[in-house]
């Protein structure tokens, strides 16, 4: 199945892109995504723990399983206001 | 309505815009960018954000302030892009009949649209930029 | 500067000059005239005051609070003379580096300004017009 | 000794005027101007405790004894903002 992955401000800027579209296989959770990110960009390697976590423009949790054509996006500390 | 705008906001005429005829009290809340952050000098700020979550995570927040403080009519915009020192980034405005819910509501909406909703700051400055809040993890 | 006026109030003014570039936060009250109290009507308001003391209650208070929040920088105008019916009678602008101050102050300063300084409305409605405060001695 | 009296509000109202100058014996209190007015005007009669007292242009106590000169001022409940 495919999901959609947004990348916002640092992570925009470490990634390069603003979207991707990510491959992955039944029952992959949400977390298992930003560990994958982690592999293939040396500067979040030391971000054992992933930001908050949007699934379909909602916070969900770091266990959620992904579904086919969800938009998933790690949320950097926000600094609004 | 949205609540964000890529333009300056006019304060003046949201508060036009939200006062009823019944309302005795307004306050108006205005976040603004400073020309320093932490000791370090700040000559200005570019605003990102997911925009389509952050308008549903800000109707969330002033449905639930509404809920809770029902005389009290609110407007919240935030502005993204690039501001300079002394641009207003965040204004709210919430009027009632009686001071003290809209003092409430207005630090409880600021409070909480600082906590949850995904916009970021990248601060520029003599030194270089940087994204508020990541290099401190 | 004079904490009186009788002319409209420039809400936008005030603020711009009150701001410091140092300054992220800027909470404003604004009283208005209801077009109600206590179920009663209300059509315009006539405000009266001691002037000269007033404007030193005022400043008494605006040095008190000034003294307790140091970083808060404070504007207050109260106008005078007959309002109608959605007329500010009085901005109260608080700027800070940081925001709780200013919630604080703004605060503070209308719960005092309210309880000591010689300023007095009377009420004009459908039913004719009253001295608030006075009937319910 | 002289005093100078302002009336604001709804004390202008009841007496009419916005200021008057009241002859008093030296040892005079603040209070006992508050009485006189009663005594003049039925409308005040019933106030028998005084509104707050201004003595040249400061809040005063009941029983302040007045000296020659002094700007007094009654004020009637307050409503500002």
């Amino acid at each position: 199945m495919n999901v959609r992955l947004l990348y916002f401000a640092v992570l925009r800027d470490i990634t390069g892109k603003s979207e991707s579209t990510m491959s992955l296989r039944e029952g992959t959770r949400a977390a298992d995504v930003w560990h994958s990110l982690r592999e293939q960009y040396a500067q979040l390697a030391d971000y054992r723990q992933p930001p908050m976590i949007a699934v379909n423009e909602s916070y969900a949790a770091p266990d959620t399983v992904l579904r086919e054509g969800d938009e998933v996006a790690f949320i950097p500390p926000v600094a609004g206001g | 309505m949205s609540y964000l705008t890529d333009e300056p906001i006019d304060t003046a005429g949201l508060v036009r815009r939200t006062m009823r005829t019944s309302d005795g009290a307004c306050v108006v809340f205005e976040g603004v960018v400073r020309n320093q952050h932490n000791g370090k000098a700040v000559e200005s700020i570019f605003y990102d954000a997911y925009r389509p979550m952050a308008e549903k995570e800000i109707a969330r927040i002033v449905g639930d302030i509404h809920q809770q403080y029902s005389d009290v009519e609110i407007a919240v915009v935030h502005r993204l892009g690039h501001l300079n020192v002394g641009d207003t980034s965040i204004a709210i405005v919430c009027t009632s009949p009686h001071r003290a819910e809209s003092y409430e509501a207005s630090r409880l909406l600021i409070d909480r649209i600082k906590q949850t909703v995904p916009i970021w700051k990248k601060e520029r400055g003599p030194d270089g930029e940087e994204w508020v809040g990541w290099q401190g993890r």
